[in-house]
């Protein structure tokens, strides 16, 4: 997983970017399939954002995100077998197979969802935070949130405690200006949500998220400062949603056109292009790096084939603890 | 008079129209009901039609637009509040419980809230423990609201008109299962009463009692049965605030054996209160206790097998339904 | 009831607020003495808010107000004898004794309560709004809330409706400080509650609420603008709260020194001396004003008493309607 | 043992410094529990034993401060979490019922939520339909929750650090009617197993079912019925989540007759799901049909004379149980 000392090389964002572009074209694929059921949000076109906050993170923070999540938690070092399996419902799944495609879960990395209610998150990072602040431990909690989460009330609460209470948290807004087929201007009369932030007297920075670098720099930065116990801050991430919203949507509000403007600015491509201008990459690494990432991939869908079912006997656990907690 | 064959979705649909066209007062608010075109495709083609004010796209801010709801309706709009899921609404009941069903009450009759608010309910896609609730029986608890559960074509297609003429709050809950089921609707269907439930199907050895989602599942139930030569009643409530109690007791009173199914989580379900009121009202007309199917007591699992072993399904209503009329008074 | 038209004579504010402190004097005799019972939250001090605001409003528009509205229903033109009948319990009140203190409410002057739960009332208030945008009429609610309620995600819920939709609200935040026992500080990482309107592209005005002539102009201007369609106004209006919370609060939570400084700056004396000083008031006419008023208070008291107890037969009306909606 | 008196409030407080003192994993938050000392004077002082970081004053933000507390438990914490009174937890409902309750689940049991919520409850100070619900037994429907009614001083003394050893989260109600309560302890008073109802009072003729604030009006009943020769049995719940059906079934085998009391409105409340599992698995024990007592299906109005006909009564009580051992099998 990311270890917090040396900067993470060029190299590596680009193939933690390329692992979850095609993991996600694979589990669209398998949904296809019928092998991966329920609700399927895609990170398609945003990779940039998890990949690169991710870099900042030590193995003692945390990390709270959306239904959205599978490139969160595979930057954070999940193992793609596992994530995959929860979303063919097996009992190799990160969560057993309980929580599918939007309840991602793993204590061993401290990865706390995978949370389905837009905005419900943000008090449970705030609660984490909360934690950590009163036993003195210097770990930062990285909630992912959505724009269309700040129009709910759960947001605003949450960012007033924390920066009340001095928490450390940093928020991560994902701005790809729609909440499923809601444009931002739709949402917000004050669409610059930085502006949001700085009401609660919260350090506000917007970070063009199509640019994983930038976004590695500006989390390294507000990660440190949020570590020096200054408080939360408040990164805006400005993405966009390649894909549809979910499987089922007709993406009736908004063109193509506008799809495709924003495609031009992949973050893949665009970290690719970089490196090799820098010579950091030619097409024999890329074609080797392909390779390695579809072998992982491979091994994945592997893996979750062969998963078992849970007995239906079981039905009824994990209602109540069978242990006392830690 | 000639008939049609539409879905559940498409009737729900022509209701919209109608109010819309029949009443200016009336407006859909809701979260992408509008440009998204509802996200179970109710709503499709009204924005277009109706315009952006009276098909209006709400931000995510459940509490905000419920209670806006419930303040236009005392403007004198007639407003229908679209919640995406009953999932969410949790983040509204402030609004519902604590305004929407005791403003009448507490200002001694002089406001009314004539708001119809609408949501999809209940599992079985899929969606896991935070998108697969079903709490319209839990809702029905609440004195001052009125809830409805449409399970039929004709109820998807006349229950919305009745319910915006009701003066005070209604809940309308649409199981997500039946926004696909087709049936045949008459050219000028329209309204339809709100106070009764229907028995879909009349029988003489037991009576299945469900409503919404069940609905179909209680009737395939009810044809496996058949076929062994029991005979079940199966009673559609329509209404689960208030209760058509008169048909319930009419039916026990026919069949001596009730069974309740409800998706809805066992413990405080509507299932019970069912339960509570036959045994109250016709304890003497009973050969056996009152049964009931309900949903098992646990967050509904992603895993296909897990959910469905965790819901009444057809098979477990016909096996509920046989141990009911084996068992002997 | 205040009339749009010419600007209420000071002499009428001065009236208005010292009718609602007499009656809330009243009231806290009354409730020791038993007649009054549940929770009962005293306006004193706070007078020239409600009576401010009102000068500005229509008998079209609407008001919602909170559980510390009984000088907001006054000042609205309510009688004051139902008003007191309600406290009482009594039929004749004006929600039937239905209600009680915490939940004034009268169709006929628009008053929509008396709201018990902190920021219930804004969504309300939004919504009737919404319905005169709808329906193209040129009226306003005004909506009371504490400081408080800020807090509150119905609160940002709320003003990010009313802006983004332009609706006519007037959003008046009476900031006594407290909420309860908790100091603003204490509840507020932000405690200039103008940022946070503004936030939402919303215009703010801070308002000393201790001048109820001060309080009057800035309603007067932000009515004419919201009435003219530039959407929302919020107005944090300063003030302070002389008593207790409620009947309950043992006040451990400030000190006297605070409360005996904040009353230096009541407002009637305050207009009270302006008025001398202009010459427009002089013992006599104020003796005189409060003979009025003790009269007013003293028939109310009389209605309230002579009030009747609504028959435990009805208890079960006004669950659902008896009749169709107007 | 020597033995003292105090009051339910008291023994409230006591419960929270033993915690306090005990595990400094735990900590106090919720609205005035610091420098107002507590809505109901409960946490009146631990302010300045135990400091503003453990005896946390929150803002009017339920739904985050709930949520705060659900994260601090996973993130090892003991948190107490005070709702001022149940009639603003329905703004928190969404992470109770979404979050707390369904984490471990959605985990697959690697996350437990060790969170405790504290809330007053409950009707008859004449705080009008806002301030007066009683939906402890609504909780109840929730799985993943274990919902407790403490009705007696040792109660109030010993739940706290039971529902804090549990690894799940706890709702503790504590009916607003019952602080000044008084009562003996011993002076070694401590923790009390939070999983058996208690019989409060033996009988012979029927059974009180009951919890919480109806449990004196329940007692008090019982005494004049037992003065007409009517023997009465009291049992308080004590955990209505899960509910003690082995307390309620061995009650009603020794009376055959069952009265259920319950300040929740009657349809769909607690009560219907005690009577509802009595007669599916006491059916032939029963003299009578189970009999329920509840609150008026009305929001709660203010004027004296009609909240206290609203709720149940130690005479509508005994009325109730004269004729339910009128009734005959
Ligand atoms: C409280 C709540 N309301 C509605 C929904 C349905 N819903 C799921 S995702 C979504 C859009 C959220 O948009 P945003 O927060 O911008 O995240 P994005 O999907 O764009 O990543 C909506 C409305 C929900 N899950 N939760
Ligand atoms: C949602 C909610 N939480 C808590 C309460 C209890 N409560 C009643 S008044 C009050 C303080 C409100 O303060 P503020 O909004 O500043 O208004 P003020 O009383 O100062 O006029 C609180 C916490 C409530 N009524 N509603
Ligand atoms: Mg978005
Ligand atoms: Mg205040």
């Amino acid at each position: 997983m990311s270890g917090d000392a040396p900067p993470t090389s060029d190299a590596r964002l680009l193939r933690e970017m390329l692992r979850i572009r095609r993991f996600e074209e694979k589990c669209a694929e398998l949904y296809s399939a019928g092998s991966i059921r329920g609700f399927l949000h895609l990170y398609v076109g945003e990779e940039a954002i998890a990949v690169g906050v991710m870099q900042a993170l030590t193995p003692d923070d945390a990390v709270v995100a959306t239904y959205r999540e599978h490139g969160h938690a595979l930057a954070r070092g999940i193992a793609a077998g596992p994530i995959l399996a929860e979303m063919f419902g097996k009992q190799e799944g990160v969560s057993r197979g309980r929580g599918g495609s939007m309840h991602l879960f793993d204590a061993a990395t401290r990865f706390y969802g995978g949370n389905a209610i837009v905005g419900g998150g943000l008090p449970v990072a705030v609660g984490l935070a909360l934690a950590d602040s009163l036993r003195r431990r210097r770990r930062v909690t990285a909630c992912f949130f959505g724009e269309g989460a700040v129009a709910e009330g759960e947001f605003h609460e949450s960012m007033n405690l924390a920066a009340l209470w001095r928490l450390p948290v940093l928020f991560c807004c994902e701005n790809n200006l729609y909440a499923m087929g809601t444009a931002l201007a739709r949402s917000e009369s004050q669409t610059d949500l930085c502006v949001k932030a700085a009401s609660y007297g919260i350090a506000a920075w917007p970070v063009d998220g199509m640019d994983v670098r930038a976004v590695a720099r500006a989390a390294r930065d507000a990660t440190l400062a949020v570590r020096e116990g200054g408080g939360p801050v408040f990164l805006e991430l400005r993405t966009y949603r390649f894909r549809a919203h979910s499987m089922f949507d007709p993406e009736l509000y908004r063109d193509a056109a506008e799809v495709e403007q924003w495609k031009q600015r992949d973050p893949i491509p665009r970290l690719a292009a970089e490196l090799r201008n820098a010579g950091a990459l030619d097409d024999a690494s890329l074609a080797q790096l392909e390779t390695e990432i579809a072998q992982e991939i491979d091994s994945a869908v592997a893996f979750a084939e062969a998963g078992t079912w849970e007995p239906v006997s079981d039905l009824l656990r994990f209602v109540t603890s069978e242990r006392a907690p830690q | 008079m000639s008939a049609r064959k539409l879905t559940y979705r498409e009737a729900l649909r022509e209701a919209h129209r109608e109010a819309l066209l029949r009443d200016e007062r009336v407006f859909l608010m809701g979260e992408d009901v509008g440009r998204y075109g509802g996200s179970y495709a109710v709503s499709k083609g009204l924005l277009a039609e109706f315009g952006p004010e009276r098909i209006r796209d709400a931000p995510l801010s459940e509490s905000a637009f419920v209670g806006a709801g419930i303040g236009a309706a005392l403007g004198g709009m007639r407003p229908i509040v679209e919640i995406m899921t009953v999932n969410f609404s949790l983040l509204a009941l402030d609004q519902i419980l604590n305004n929407a069903a005791t403003l009448l009450h507490m200002s001694g009759g002089q406001l009314s809230v004539p708001l119809v608010i609408r949501m999809a309910t209940g599992a079985g896609r899929q969606l896991a423990a935070q998108h697969s609730h079903s709490l319209e029986g839990w809702y029905a608890h609440i004195p001052g609201l009125r809830v409805l559960a449409p399970a039929s074509v004709a109820d998807a297609r006349g229950m919305l008109w009745t319910a915006l003429e009701d003066p005070d709050p209604v809940l309308l809950f649409e199981h997500a299962a039946l926004y696909a089921l087709e049936g045949e609707l008459p050219e000028d269907a329209g309204a339809v009463e709100i106070e009764r439930a229907a028995l879909r199907r009349a029988g003489r050895d037991l009576s299945i009692v469900t409503y919404g989602g069940s609905l179909p599942k209680a009737l395939a139930a009810a044809e496996v049965l058949a076929a062994e030569g029991v005979l079940a009643e199966v009673l559609d409530l329509r209404s689960l605030r208030p209760l058509d109690e008169t048909a319930i007791l009419g039916s026990v009173a026919r069949t001596h054996r009730a069974l309740i199914v409800d998706e809805g989580w066992r413990s405080g379900s509507l299932s019970a209160e069912i339960a509570a009121r036959i045994q109250e009202r016709a304890f003497f007309e009973l050969d056996a206790p009152v049964s009931r199917l309900c949903s098992a007591e646990v967050p509904i699992p992603y895993a296909r097998h897990l959910e469905q072993a965790a819901l009444p399904q057809c098979e477990s209503i016909v096996a509920a339904a046989r141990a009911l009329v084996g068992a002997h008074g």
